[in-house]
């Protein structure tokens, strides 16, 4: 709770430092007051809380997946005073944006009332809308702004239909209520589920589940890198969570129909995802194919959705971690330059191999290769989702991985393959400290997997 | 309050607002002018708002009537950042028409 | 003691190796023959002693060292049986060896590798003791591998022409044919018996222990295969004529006396089971005396004078395998020892020959060289005589034995053989006339260089001779020392022909038979001075005898050939095959990728309308799964 | 001190390999490899002494995942090997000029160490990351110091990664359904866990495609050949040294004790798939043109013959692999470091263009010669044993088998000493070909040494593995 007042303080400071002309400051005092908004959030641990008549709940879920957006945030904080150089005026804004975006991003995750949730929504949507065309001048980035604007209110307007149509059915927007109301009226009017329907359909549009991911591609080509970056691990984490957590607290009991719709997604968005990833010759663009098979990996998490809280946290923060440090590296060989083609990793074996050791790394993270935490997360889901019977769905989830190498190793044959197109260019001290930062939070995640599954044990 | 419900009957809201909704996705569907797509989806959000209104009298519930007007000052954000871009997009197009973005793709 | 002494009669050659290996270039040629003379007469001294010892105690010596491999069902030891067969076995390889590696210490006193020679050669030695005193059929098949590899390397000791080296590839590898065949009997033993010891075998088999009759024949023929292998017999008996591309020494120690009578020694090592399947001995005696038959035919027309030697080395081992066939083991043994004389003594004979003609071997191109070369001259006519079956030279006896055993059991094999020997003493006098009679047909060069042949060659050739004209005596008609010496080893009690009217008829007809023979080389080749036609001019049946009867095209068109082929066939196809299956699977990916692509055509309309489609399959689907 | 000593040595030498620099690299990788040689030997003299030398932590809590590294006879053999490989290995490397060695070594041991890794452990989670940590070193080693040119090489290693990955994902779905049934992934509960016969079937052939294509047993060979001829000498082996064995030694741990029902009634198809392998390698073996290949060629025929000899489920196929396994292990280093050897001096791997060597050559074409010998079998070698053990085992299961697998000694000898003929023998080359270094010989000479010894006198090793193949062959054939 306190946290996410700290935050969007800490916006408007961000501001009205720009105001005093504190622009150096910006990024260090933001920093460390998400260092101690993280600290705010670790007491959450192990109570369970309600604010303003419940709107706000914290507990274990939402302290966990706050801390991981803190921490995501600081890492993106720490990358845009070198990715926007060119556009110092602009740092304030840029940077509360993001604490904007986190603070819908926490409100996602610890709404105790649908309408907590659908504000927090779409504050992340709209600070997402701003950024992604942040470049005014650039066509592309207009383009990516315009897409994801248009179809992200399209999707609100489902999400705002689905809440309707549940509050008609249930009469609260409070969700222990409704929860309680499904347990005392069965069966429940015909549009709750068609409202739950709707509310998922504007989610997975959110995480870019097939057939809802047209968005993602031409958004993450089109957008700054940073804000790329931003949507692939913030954003979809954050999505996935709210996902999560609306349907583990309003339909705990899910009925076989919805679990035959989110398999079917499930397994069109991996397999859509990664097949169409292997042709792709733009890193971003890639990456958001990449994406949207995660997408599809992270949705079998409700098979199990019981057992699962520990499990979806792990993925998304391997998932995250190694998404963040493989954008910290494409934003120090791309720059802010708008292109993002596989050759300009020709030859970072050679010129800057830290670097391309980090990438490696983290797409091998994603590929799902020990023992780097990716595997582990794919370990744990697989592990959760057989605990329930579903083969079918594991095969195609490994086969699907199987092709994912193929398209992660273009991108590691580039660097240690080819010889370098492009002369070096200096690395911002920034960048290499997240990307290393941001790696070794994933090599550590996936040494102990204890502590972070430890966070949701039931 | 009640006998209008009475008289009318909850399920013919839910189809009004129905309609609306898909009155407005319809538009976005078939419009190819920004500012029009932009005016069809507040169709949609307007078409929830008249649910949630409805609901709200149905439930006897204030709640419902409260969240419109979150939604409403969402829509207006919303609508100002669309407007925003669409007049980044204007400068470099000189038009507002969807149809000629399409340079992302592929 | 006996260990001690047993180990320094197998190591005695070892350390030769070793130390020729290691120093032999260091040490010079002299001293390098010498220590690998000196090795393996040590071997010959110890064999002496454990000899003695066993004729006068009658109870082998066993020796076992270390247990060497463990399978589930029965382990194998290192262990060594010197009974009488071995030990009879042991005196003429070392004693032969001995005498060759003297002959090889002038012989190769040019070459540049003679420390390897002699190296190779100790190491021959070694295995052939190996296999020769193993307890057991793993401890022979060391050896049995063993003797295979030197006589590789020995065939292929001029490595630097590829000739020799596919012959040496060719020996090694038909050799590995039949050591599969033999590999598969030990297993098939093994499984039967729990053990591979000569001795428990034996035991388990006389004191009638069930065993499955159909196994126990498959296990023979397959045992007799690797024999065939090894001692050259139809079908894999290809390998050792062209094996003659090693130095004569080689030719005459490994390819004539002692290596090639390994399968001989085997099938007498393992009587008690032959004996137990008569219907695989019936196989041993056909293919010993179609060999002997064949082999003899082309005999009669080869021109190379070792080529000459080694189908007689097939033929003659073909008939030693006839004896065995006829399941007299006694008898063929005798035949092993008189034929290892005789037959080194020829070898050695045409080395010496070769020698004086600087490496001549085509027999055209000789003649005369009866004044020059009289020592080598008369050494090779008696061993001929031997061969050719006269008495009283030891040939006459021990070929008499065999055809009288066949008489007696099968006529058509005693005419096979009669027949065999009869062209054997006709091709046998061809190249003796050829060689030693008439002019020198060679070139004026080589004509003034003739010269007889330094003692130490002339000394083994006499030794040889020697005992191959007294070599009969171990074994006379009718009062044999030796059926008595190796009654201990026979399961069944030796063949005891009676010296009745029949034995002196069959030998009578032997004798004029092998007269004939003579007659008709004395004829053609000293009365009519005929000199084989050139290669060209060779036609008719006479053509085909000699190319063999084609034997070696055959099998390169119908085994050869067709490996080859299926090689390409699965380098070109299968592999192309399986590998693009592969491919294919990540090109199908791939192309579907394209396909996915396209549909990402950049159209906010489309995308649009992708996602109200989504919804409403989502939405149909809810109200039809209701 | 316990076994995950020696996995430490393994990556901290890695790591100190990387950081001593180019220069230093290959001896501080030397250094390390060979100290965790002795502490292996140490340790499995420690064993054999009776003490307990294994290695026991709960890693994660739910699920279950222990960091367990038994120590028994049969890892603490293979430990051997890996450990004792890896020097010579990197031994075998020092005559190259090597970019950037010190990652070149670092990945070396660090390969060791996964590798090492997959042998010790119980746990069969833990298992498969080793498992599969292995393959990202030797993936680098090939692509990075590679031979040929990028594209054909790229090729090649991307291909055997995906596959290899693709194969042994399906192992991992195996254990994590098999967790489901026990609890844990130590290897003694799945061991008991109760299976249906269909369940036992999928999981069985699951793990046969994760060890299928490591092996490799055909048709899933492809990768083989060529990856084989483009990785450096060292990656290969690497590879045919010690990470194919992995896949063995895993079937005779894992596979066959977890679901020994589809084994024991499929056993023809498998016998008769590594059978085949034999035949379809040694007759490709023959048409080779390129020395590294063929070789690669004769290890798919050999590590043929050893899958099947496992799949016979008896005791004595099953050691029988163990030992050929070893041996074969040693050997085609030799032989791969012979080749390489020629190759060098000669910058060619064509066999056409060798020939004539030994004339030059006498010390070198010895030891050539003795590990031709030795890889076909020759008695009083290594190989025999295994081999001999091998062809008994079929000969039990069916006596065709034998006859079909023993070829391989015909076979065998004919491409190999084909190969030898052309490469070594004949007229003194026109190119001068050196004799061999001190060093080179070294590497040689402890080959052989191997060899010749255990050839001799095996009874140290099957004396120490036999109790516990014993209990392994019992646990596989716990349902007849």
């Amino acid at each position: 709770m306190y946290t996410l007042i700290a935050i969007a303080g800490l916006g408007i400071i961000c501001l009205i430092a720009e105001i005093f002309n504190l622009r150096k400051a910006i990024v260090p005092i933001t920093i460390l007051g998400l260092l101690g908004s993280l600290a705010l959030t670790v007491p959450d641990f192990g109570h369970y809380y309600r604010y303003f008549n419940s709107m706000v709940i914290t507990n274990n879920f939402s302290a966990a997946f706050s801390c991981l957006f803190i921490i995501l945030t600081i890492f993106l904080i720490a990358l845009t005073p070198d990715f926007h150089k060119e556009h110092k005026a602009k740092l304030s804004d840029f940077v509360a944006i993001k604490l904007f975006l986190l603070t819908g991003a926490i409100a996602m995750v610890c709404f105790g009332n649908l309408a907590m949730f659908f504000l927090g929504i779409e504050i992340l949507s709209i600070a997402l809308y701003v950024l992604a065309a942040s470049q005014p001048k650039n066509l592309k980035s207009n383009e990516a702004g315009m897409k994801y604007f248009l179809m992200g209110a399209f999707a609100s307007g489902f999400i705002l239909f689905g809440i309707a149509l549940i509050y008609g059915a249930t009469g609260s927007f409070d969700t222990s209520v409704i929860y309680g109301k499904i347990l005392e009226n069965q069966p429940m009017p015909a549009w709750y589920f068609i409202g739950i329907v709707m509310m998922s359909i504007g989610l997975l549009f959110k995480i870019a589940a097939v057939p809802f991911h047209f968005w993602a591609p031409d958004v993450y080509e089109g957008s700054p890198a940073l804000t790329t970056a931003t949507m692939s691990t913030l954003t979809k984490v954050a999505a996935i969570a709210a996902f999560f957590k609306l349907m583990t607290s309003l339909n705990l009991t899910v009925p076989g129909t919805y679990i035959t719709i989110i398999s079917i997604v499930s397994i069109l968005s991996m397999t859509v995802g990664n097949i169409t990833a292997l042709v792709q010759t733009n890193v971003k663009r890639m990456l958001a194919f990449s994406g949207i098979s995660h997408a599809g990996f992270m949705l079998m998490v409700f098979f199990n959705p019981i057992e699962t809280p520990g499990t979806l946290l792990y993925y998304t923060a391997a998932y995250a971690f190694a998404g963040i440090a493989a954008f910290a590296v494409i934003l120090s060989v791309c720059g802010d330059k708008g292109n993002e083609e596989v050759y300009n990793f020709n030859g970072l074996g050679k010129r800057n191999p830290l670097m391309a050791a980090v990438l490696t790394c983290s797409l091998l993270s994603m590929a799902g290769i020990p023992i780097f935490s990716g595997f582990f997360a794919k370990f744990f889901l697989f592990n959760q989702v057989l605990s329930t019977g579903h083969v079918a769905i594991v095969i195609i989830a490994i086969l699907n991985s199987i092709v994912s190498v193929g398209y992660y190793f273009k991108l590691i044959l580039a660097m240690y393959t080819k010889e370098a197109t492009s002369e070096v260019q200096p690395t911002p001290v920034m960048y290499t400290i997240v990307a290393v930062l941001s790696i070794a939070l994933n090599i550590a995640m996936g040494l102990q997997p204890d502590f972070v599954l430890g966070l949701l044990k039931i | 309050m009640e006998n209008i419900l009475q008289q009318i009957g909850i399920e013919n809201y839910i189809y009004l607002s129905t309609l609306l909704f898909c009155v407005g996705i319809f538009g976005v569907l078939y419009r190819r002018n920004a500012i029009v797509m932009f005016m069809s989806i507040e169709i949609m959000l307007n078409a929830v708002n008249l649910l949630l209104v409805a609901f709200s009298t149905y439930h006897q519930d204030a709640t419902g009537q409260v969240f419109v007007f979150f939604s409403m000052a969402v829509a207006a954000a919303e609508v100002a950042v669309g407007l925003a871009i669409l007049v980044a997009v204007y400068r470099n197009l000189n038009n507002i028409d969807i149809d000629n973005l399409k340079n992302l793709k592929g | 003691m006996d260990t001690n002494l047993a180990l320094l009669l197998l190591f005695a050659p070892f350390a030769g190796f070793l130390l020729n290996v290691f120093f032999g270039k260091k040490l010079g040629k002299g001293a390098s023959g010498t220590l690998g003379t000196l090795a393996v007469a040590t071997s010959f001294v110890v064999t002496l002693t454990f000899f003695l010892q066993v004729i006068n105690t009658g109870k082998p010596v066993m020796v076992d060292l270390f247990e060497w491999l463990t399978l589930a069902n029965f382990n194998v030891n290192f262990g060594f049986q010197l009974d009488q067969l071995s030990l009879l076995w042991l005196m003429f390889v070392t004693g032969i060896g001995t005498l060759i590696h003297v002959y090889s210490i002038s012989y190769m006193h040019d070459d540049e590798n003679m420390h390897k020679f002699f190296a190779y050669l100790n190491l021959f030695i070694f295995f052939m003791i190996t296999l020769v005193i193993g307890s057991n059929l793993l401890i022979m098949f060391i050896g049995w591998e063993g003797v295979g590899l030197c006589s590789y390397l020995l065939i292929g000791f001029w490595y630097k022409n590829q000739d020799y080296n596919d012959a040496a590839k060719k020996a090694f590898i038909m050799n590995r044919i039949g050591d599969l065949g033999f590999l598969i009997g030990i297993f098939i033993i093994g499984y039967l018996f729990h053990s591979l010891d000569y001795t428990t075998i034996a035991t388990a088999l006389s004191s009638g222990a069930e065993v499955d009759a159909t196994w126990l024949s498959i296990a023979a023929l397959c045992l007799f295969i690797g024999a065939c292998g090894k001692s050259a017999q139809l079908p894999l008996y290809t390998w050792l004529p062209d094996a003659m591309a090693g130095p004569t020494p080689v030719s005459a120690l490994i390819h004539a006396a002692t290596m090639v009578t390994a399968g001989i020694f085997m099938v007498t090592r393992m009587n008690f089971l032959f004996n137990l399947t008569p219907d695989v001995q019936t196989v041993i005696a056909v293919v010993g005396a179609i060999t002997s038959l064949i082999a003899a035919a082309i005999g009669l027309v080869q021109n190379d004078i070792k080529k000459v030697l080694a189908y007689s080395t097939v033929s003659q081992l073909g008939l030693m395998f006839l004896a065995l066939g006829l399941g007299a083991y006694e008898i063929a043994v005798f035949h092993v020892i008189t034929h290892a004389f005789f037959k080194a003594c020829l070898f050695l004979g045409s080395g010496s020959v070769i020698h004086a003609l600087h490496g001549e071997q085509d027999m055209r191109n000789m003649g005369g060289l009866k004044g020059v070369m009289k020592i080598t001259y008369i050494t090779f006519l008696i061993s001929t005589l031997a061969i050719s079956g006269l008495p009283p030279f030891s040939g006459f006896f021990s070929k008499d034995e065999i055809l009288m055993t066949a008489f007696h059991q099968n006529k058509v094999l005693w005419v096979i053989g009669s027949l065999a020997s009869i062209m054997t003493a006709f091709y046998m006098f061809r190249l003796l006339y050829l060689t030693f009679y008439k002019d020198f047909r060679g070139t004026e060069e080589q004509k003034h260089h003739l010269h007889e042949s330094p003692g130490l060659i002339t000394f083994p050739l006499i030794v040889l001779a020697i005992l191959a004209l007294v070599g009969g005596v171990i074994s006379l008609p009718g009062n044999s020392w030796l059926n008595h010496y190796l009654a201990p080893v026979l399961a069944k009690p030796a063949h005891h022909h009676e010296l009745d009217g029949t034995a002196y008829m069959l030998m009578g007809i032997a004798v004029v038979g092998a007269l004939i023979g003579i007659g008709v080389a004395y004829s053609k080749y000293i009365k009519q001075s005929a000199v084989p036609a050139q290669d060209s001019e060779i036609t008719g049946f006479a053509k085909v005898l000699y190319n063999k009867f084609y034997v070696d095209e055959i099998y390169t068109a119908i085994i050869v050939n067709p490996i080859y082929a299926i090689g390409s066939f699965f380098r070109d196809v299968t592999e192309a095959a399986f590998s693009g299956f592969i491919f294919g699977l990540g090109k199908v990916a791939n192309m579907l990728g394209s396909e996915g692509k396209t549909l990402q055509t950049g159209s906010i309309g489309f995308y649009l309308f992708a996602f109200v489609l989504g919804i409403c399959s989502i939405v149909v689907y809810i109200f039809l799964a209701k | 001190m316990d076994i995950s000593f020696v996995l430490i040595i393994l990556l901290f030498g890695a790591a100190a390999s990387y950081f001593v620099g180019d220069k230093w690299a290959s001896k501080a990788a030397l250094i390390f490899s060979t100290a965790a040689f002795a502490a292996t030997a140490y340790l499995t003299y420690k064993y054999t002494g009776g003490a307990s030398v294994s290695y026991i932590k709960t890693w994660v809590e739910n699920p279950m995942i222990i960091l367990g590294f038994q120590a028994d006879s049969l890892s603490l053999t293979m430990l051997l090997l890996t450990t004792a490989l890896t020097p010579i290995i990197i031994l075998a490397t020092f005559r190259n000029s090597i970019n950037n060695s010190r990652t070149f070594y670092a990945l070396i041991l660090f390969m060791a160490f996964a590798m090492a890794g997959t042998f010790v452990s119980v746990d069969g989670f833990v298992y498969y990351i080793f498992w599969e940590l292995s393959l990202i070193p030797i993936y680098f080693i090939s692509l990075l110091w590679g031979n040929g040119d990028w594209e054909s090489r790229k090729k090649a290693v991307v291909k055997f990664f995906i596959y290899t990955f693709a194969g042994s994902l399906f192992m991992l779905v195996a254990f994590i359904y098999l967790y489901q049934k026990g609890g844990n992934f130590l290897n003694t509960t799945l061991y008991r866990a109760i299976l249906t016969d269909k369940e036992q079937f999928f999981i069985f052939l699951a793990f046969f495609l994760a060890y299928a294509i490591k092996i490799p047993i055909i048709p899933f060979h492809t990768w083989q050949a060529n990856v084989y001829q483009k990785s450096p000498t060292a990656g290969t082996m690497l590879l045919s040294g010690i990470m194919l064995k992995m896949a063995i030694y895993s079937i005779i741990r894992w596979q066959l004790p977890i679901a020994p029902k589809p084994a024991t009634e499929y056993m023809y198809v498998f016998v008769g798939l590594g059978i085949a392998g034999v035949i379809y390698g040694s007759i490709l073996a023959l048409k080779q043109t390129d020395i590294k290949k063929l070789l690669a060629y004769s290890s798919l025929a050999h590590v043929g013959l050893i899958a099947a000899g496992a799949y016979t489920l008896t005791l004595d196929g099953i050691r029988g692999a163990f030992l050929q396994m070893l041996a074969h292990g040693f050997v085609v280093v030799g032989l791969f470091y012979a080749a390489e050897i020629i190759s060098r001096r000669y910058a060619t791997g064509e066999i056409s263009e060798m020939g004539g060597i030994r004339v030059q050559t006498p010390k070198f074409a010895s030891m050539f010669m003795i590990l031709v010998l030795a890889s076909v079998a020759m008695p009083l070698t290594f190989n025999f044993i295994g081999e001999f053990e091998l062809l008994y085992s079929m000969a039990q299961t069916h006596i065709w088998f034998a006859v079909i697998a023993g070829t391989t000694i015909i076979l065998g000898a004919f491409y190999m000493l084909k190969m030898f003929q052309q490469v070594m023998l004949g007229e003194q080359n026109a190119k001068p070909f050196a004799d061999v270094t001190f060093g080179e010989a070294f590497v040689f000479i402890a080959i052989i040494a191997v060899l010749i010894f255990f050839g001799i006198y095996p009874k140290p090793i099957t004396e120490f593995i036999t109790p516990e193949l014993e209990r392994l062959v019992r646990i596989i054939n716990r349902f007849n």
